[in-house]
């Protein structure tokens, strides 16, 4: 159990890529982006079009996403909505409450940057990744579903060219 | 009930305590009531046979002008169907005003919101707490002499 | 057993709950699984609307409203669009009216379809949440046919329409409608009379008339009270006095007057309701150019305006005042979900856990509309 | 009978080190693909697709599950009891994968056919609420707190319907051995258990009785595997997961698995009682289809048939509340299976 967590410490230790790590790399990370479960969690208008995205009709689940309400049991958070400077710290911890490996898609204009509210946002956040790093920013405003699943192909993207073996310039 | 009756009838009530009656302005006329009687005013309203205002529509803080904030009272009659506008002027160098929210509970978070955003005070309001931004915020956006913080708990505030 | 020493627990219900629809937070005081006290903590979605508009020219707000209540933009854009035009002194033609209307009885129609989705998921159970959403994607296709956005549209500009509505999408009403009706049938008999959604839902968190009025509570919540209170027929803002539809009240067929069935089951009938208006619409539209009467520049006089209109959720109203300039000076607004959510520490002490959740749920509160 | 290992292999230590491997592998099996079958069932109500894209149909979904759980961090909580909090998962794994050591799969196989089997049944599964509570306590989290006292609440109020329903089989059959069960209820679907056992033409009047204590064995187990509508354990919609809240990567699926595995034992325990176990439904008429492959395959039709409405009634029903589910063991359940009870007693007397 907890095998992510031995593997850390000696990623290190693999210099380069050989056969053996990268059909290990090549198993963990299918299994990493096809079962990426998603944290229950909306902020504002993005989260309706999240939801949309779940149901019937666009049906994340085809992709083996299903929503988690506790943070502990989640791979992926969609920051899908404005986030406020009191509601950042909260996410802050919420990220922090995730176990490793996470990854963060930032859905929507406002969580990549404020959105309409850049200007005169007083109690705007202006971009999640002021306070959380991300994988994957999604634009739109909000984005529509297909946008959404666009960036979830990209962050699946992204998982299958992770590897244990040392990045080689 | 038309709004010259009512007007007429809180001035018979209340006498200074009710500024004159502005029909001069676009769209619906107001009168403007004195800070410190706003409770015994809107408790007359809701209580009085032929007024009974029991529904506070809207409760809104406006930055007023140079000198004065302002309190906006919508009120409505389930009852009886007629609406009124009433508005409070309070100065900036002492903004209190009389809180209303035990005669409409409507007026509880609204009042707390126009503390918030337009920074009166409501004197009497039982729980007079910000409601929208952060305890440890500082001053009253709404205002328009209001500066956006550089900073806020470390995180960068404007763009 | 009176020397067991007990404690009041204090539960942090939010910000990231499944259940409190957006990121409200709720502290609980809790007496084992009985509620003796609920705190509401808002202010997490708060995005500065006010301020926003105060920089905004009078037809830029426009998208702004949207964001406020994000299930419900046709109907914000209306009611602000009302204002201002009261402000503005406008007519619009009667063909704005009338697609006006359509539109925004469709976006009642998706909004009560979140609302009742989202209560049933609340309940437990999940597929009539699906089923919702479903019907709700329908909707959004219209939505989409005219003004090419999903969710938030910048639809109803002042003094017009960003587009005109095509000849298909009269006919893809018409097919809704037909499609739709049986579909209310099927999510009653799928959710609002089953035994255990009745068990949950019937005499849980009654809220008298005299203490929902004196709240400021409006809409489907306060009609679930009992009170025959709808502003469409009572203030007849745009042309809802032309068309014949019910004001749907809690009549107490399950539960009593006032309880959460009663406030949901308001919603449920209330789609009927908007088809029957969008049916005497549809077939009605006169001709005419939508953006006939858009100003070229908006500059009102000095002066204030406020028109109240009923959304999905409530009484809507804008507050906007005008110093003549291009901005508005301020724009106050009224929030349905902000009064209604106010309720909710008187009428939920006693209950059990779960039945805050279900209260909470059947005010159908939109946490952009609270915070702004 | 006995077991087919011990008639081939002898009495000896490899022979039983050998029985449990068909169960554990069909128990792992199942669990993963039950997973999977949930997800699809819900999907297809749902008008949905369900998993698609890990191979066909998404079959390798769970498993992938699983392999990314194993990957994930595991965080034990700051201020959690980290000895209990390591344990619970694995308390109710084991409990619940100990009661499959009774369920009979054909006449030839079975784990142990003790005499004393569903006593032992009962007294086993239910040692898995003490894992769950302890998870509950050990997260220091409240909400997982309030998740636990309320399966402990749940699960030992359902044991007294779950255990007095079945006592009617017991009374009727003379026996506690599961085995025995299944054998008696030989001769086609009329003489199982919910048709009144075998016997004469006079079992009609116990129809009604058999089919009532049926649903509610059906119902007291839904609870005892906190499935909706009984789902308060971890009730996502008041306890955000309840018991699971604070366990993350392998100690939940742990505990995710268990509940699948659970979900079937109890539907064998079921089948066993009332549905004639592993006999074809077709009695003597057709004795090819008696053969103990066949019987297997007749125990797990009727037991996934049963998981299948626990998925379905899952997908349909709202959830109930603490307050309701206790009135309804104690004031309906119990009461019904007590006059059950008496009037099975009445009729064994009178015959």
């Amino acid at each position: 159990m907890g095998i992510l967590n031995k593997l850390d410490i000696s990623v290190e230790q693999f210099e380069s890529g050989n056969i053996i790590i990268t059909s290990m790399d090549k198993l963990l990370n299918w299994s990493r982006l096809s079962s990426m479960w998603q944290m229950f969690f909306g902020l504002a208008c993005c989260a309706i079009e999240m939801m949309a995205t779940s149901a019937s009709h666009y049906d994340l689940d085809r992709f083996g996403i299903i929503p988690r309400p506790s943070p502990r049991h989640v791979d992926i958070i969609l920051i899908s909505g404005t986030v406020t400077l009191k509601m950042a710290t909260r996410i802050k911890r919420l990220y922090d409450e995730m176990p490793a490996p996470k990854y963060i898609l930032s859905m929507g204009s406002c969580a990549n940057c404020g959105g309409p509210y850049w200007e005169h946002g007083y109690h705007v956040l202006k971009g999640i990744d002021r306070v959380i790093p991300v994988d994957v920013y999604v634009p739109g405003c909000p984005p529509r579903p297909e946008a959404l699943l666009e960036g979830l192909i990209k962050l699946q993207d992204k998982i299958r060219n992770q590897s244990l073996a040392k990045h080689t310039a | 009930m038309e709004i010259t009756d009512i007007y007429n009838k809180l001035k018979k009530v209340f006498g200074d305590g009710i500024g004159e009656l502005k029909t001069d302005v676009p769209v619906s006329p107001f009168f403007f009531a004195d800070r410190s009687k706003i409770n015994a005013v809107a408790l007359f309203l809701r209580d009085e046979e032929s007024l009974q205002f029991d529904n506070l529509s809207c409760l809104s803080g406006v930055d007023y002008d140079k000198d004065n904030l302002a309190v906006v009272y919508h009120l409505f009659s389930y009852a009886l169907g007629h609406s009124l506008i009433v508005k409070c002027l309070i100065p900036k160098s002492d903004p209190k005003i009389q809180t209303v929210s035990d005669v409409w509970a409507a007026a509880d978070w609204h009042e707390r919101e126009a503390f918030d955003l337009v920074g009166m005070v409501f004197e009497g309001h039982p729980d007079l707490r910000r409601i929208l931004l952060p305890d440890d915020w500082e001053g009253h956006p709404l205002r328009k002499d209001y500066k956006v913080p550089e900073f806020y708990n470390g995180m960068k505030v404007p763009y | 057993m009176s020397e067991l020493r007990t404690e009041e627990l204090t539960i942090n219900m939010g910000p990231q709950h499944p259940s409190t629809h957006g990121v409200l937070r709720l502290v609980l005081t809790l007496n084992g699984e009985i509620v003796t006290d609920v705190k509401p903590v808002l202010g997490y979605l708060h995005r500065c609307f006010e301020k926003h508009c105060e920089a905004m020219t009078y037809p830029q707000v426009v998208p702004y409203t949207d964001r406020m209540d994000y299930l419900n933009s046709m109907n914000n854009e209306l009611a602000y669009v009302l204002a201002a035009e009261k402000l503005l002194g406008i007519q619009v033609p009667e063909r704005v009216e009338y697609i006006r209307v359509i539109m925004c009885e469709l976006q009642r129609i998706a909004s009560h379809l979140v609302a009742i989705g989202t209560y049933g998921n609340d309940a437990g159970a999940f597929t009539p949440f699906l089923y919702c959403f479903m019907d709700r994607e329908k909707v959004l296709e219209l939505f989409e046919m005219v003004c090419g956005a999903r969710l938030l549209y910048n639809y109803i500009w002042v003094g017009g329409l960003s587009h005109d509505i095509t000849p298909e999408f009269v006919t893809k009403t018409k097919e809704f409608i037909k499609y739709f009706r049986p579909r209310i049938k099927q999510i009653n008999n799928l959710l609002s009379y089953n035994k255990i959604f009745i068990e949950r839902t019937a005499g849980i968190g009654v809220l008298p008339q005299d203490v929902a009025v004196n709240a400021g509570v409006s809409g489907p919540t306060l009609r679930g009270s009992g009170v025959k209170f709808d502003l469409r027929k009572d203030d007849k803002y745009s042309i809802y006095d032309r068309f014949d539809f019910d004001v749907c009240v809690g009549w107490g067929e399950r539960g009593v007057v006032g309880d959460c069935w009663n406030r949901y089951i308001v919603r449920a009938y209330e789609m009927e309701q908007s088809l029957r208006i969008i049916e005497q619409a549809i077939d009605n539209i006169p001709e005419g150019d939508v953006q006939s009467a858009v100003p070229k520049r908006v500059k009102p006089v000095v002066g204030e305006s406020y028109v109240r209109t009923e959304s999905p959720k409530g009484e809507l109203a804008y507050y906007i005042i005008s110093d003549g300039s291009l901005n508005p000076y301020r724009i106050k607004a009224r929030s349905p979900s902000f009064c209604n959510l106010s309720v909710i520490n008187q009428i939920s002490r006693g209950h059990m856990i779960a039945d805050v959740v279900m209260i909470l749920g059947s005010f159908d509160i939109v946490l952009g509309c609270i915070d702004r | 009978m006995g077991n087919i290992l011990t008639q081939w292999l002898g009495d000896n230590l490899l022979t039983y080190i050998l029985i449990p491997v068909p169960v554990l592998v069909w128990v792992l099996v199942f669990a993963l693909y039950a997973v999977l079958g949930e997800r699809k069932v819900s999907a297809w109500m749902q008008n949905r697709i369900g998993p698609n894209r890990t191979d066909k149909f998404g079959l390798l979904q769970t498993i992938l599950d699983v392999v990314k759980l194993i990957q994930k961090e595991l965080i034990i909580p700051n201020r959690a009891d980290r000895l209990y909090f390591r344990i619970a998962p694995y308390i109710v794994f084991t409990a619940t994968f100990m009661g499959y050591a009774i369920l009979p799969f054909s006449s030839v196989y079975i784990g142990v056919d003790l005499n004393l089997g569903l006593f032992y049944f009962f007294a086993i599964t239910s040692l898995s609420v003490i894992g769950v509570l302890m998870a509950g306590w050990a997260s220091n989290n409240k909400y997982s707190l309030f998740g636990g006292m309320r399966t402990v609440a749940q699960i030992v109020s359902y044991e007294i319907p779950t255990a007095l329903s079945a006592l009617v089989v017991v009374m009727l059959a003379g026996t506690l051995s599961m085995q025995k069960f299944a054998e008696i209820q030989s001769g086609g679907i009329l003489n199982w258990y919910i048709f009144g056992g075998p016997g004469s033409v006079i079992k009609i009047v116990l129809i009604p009785i058999m089919v009532v204590s049926a649903v509610i064995l059906f119902i007291s187990t839904l609870a005892e595997t906190n499935r909706t509508p009984f789902d308060l354990t971890e009730a996502d919609s008041e306890l955000v997961a309840g018991v699971h809240i604070e366990y993350s990567g392998m100690m939940f699926a742990m505990f995710f698995l268990a509940e699948y595995a659970q979900m079937f034992a109890v539907s064998g325990v079921v089948t066993t009682l009332f549905l004639g176990g592993w006999q074809s439904p077709f009695g003597d008429l057709v004795p090819f289809l008696n053969t103990p492959v066949f019987q297997v395959f007749w125990f797990l039709a009727k037991s996934l048939f049963l998981v299948f409405v626990m998925m379905w009634l899952r997908w349909t029903l709202p959830r109930v509340r603490i307050d309701q589910l206790m009135t309804m063991c104690w004031k309906f359940l119990i009461p019904i299976t007590l006059v059950n009870l008496f009037l099975v007693g009445l009729y064994i007397i009178l015959t």
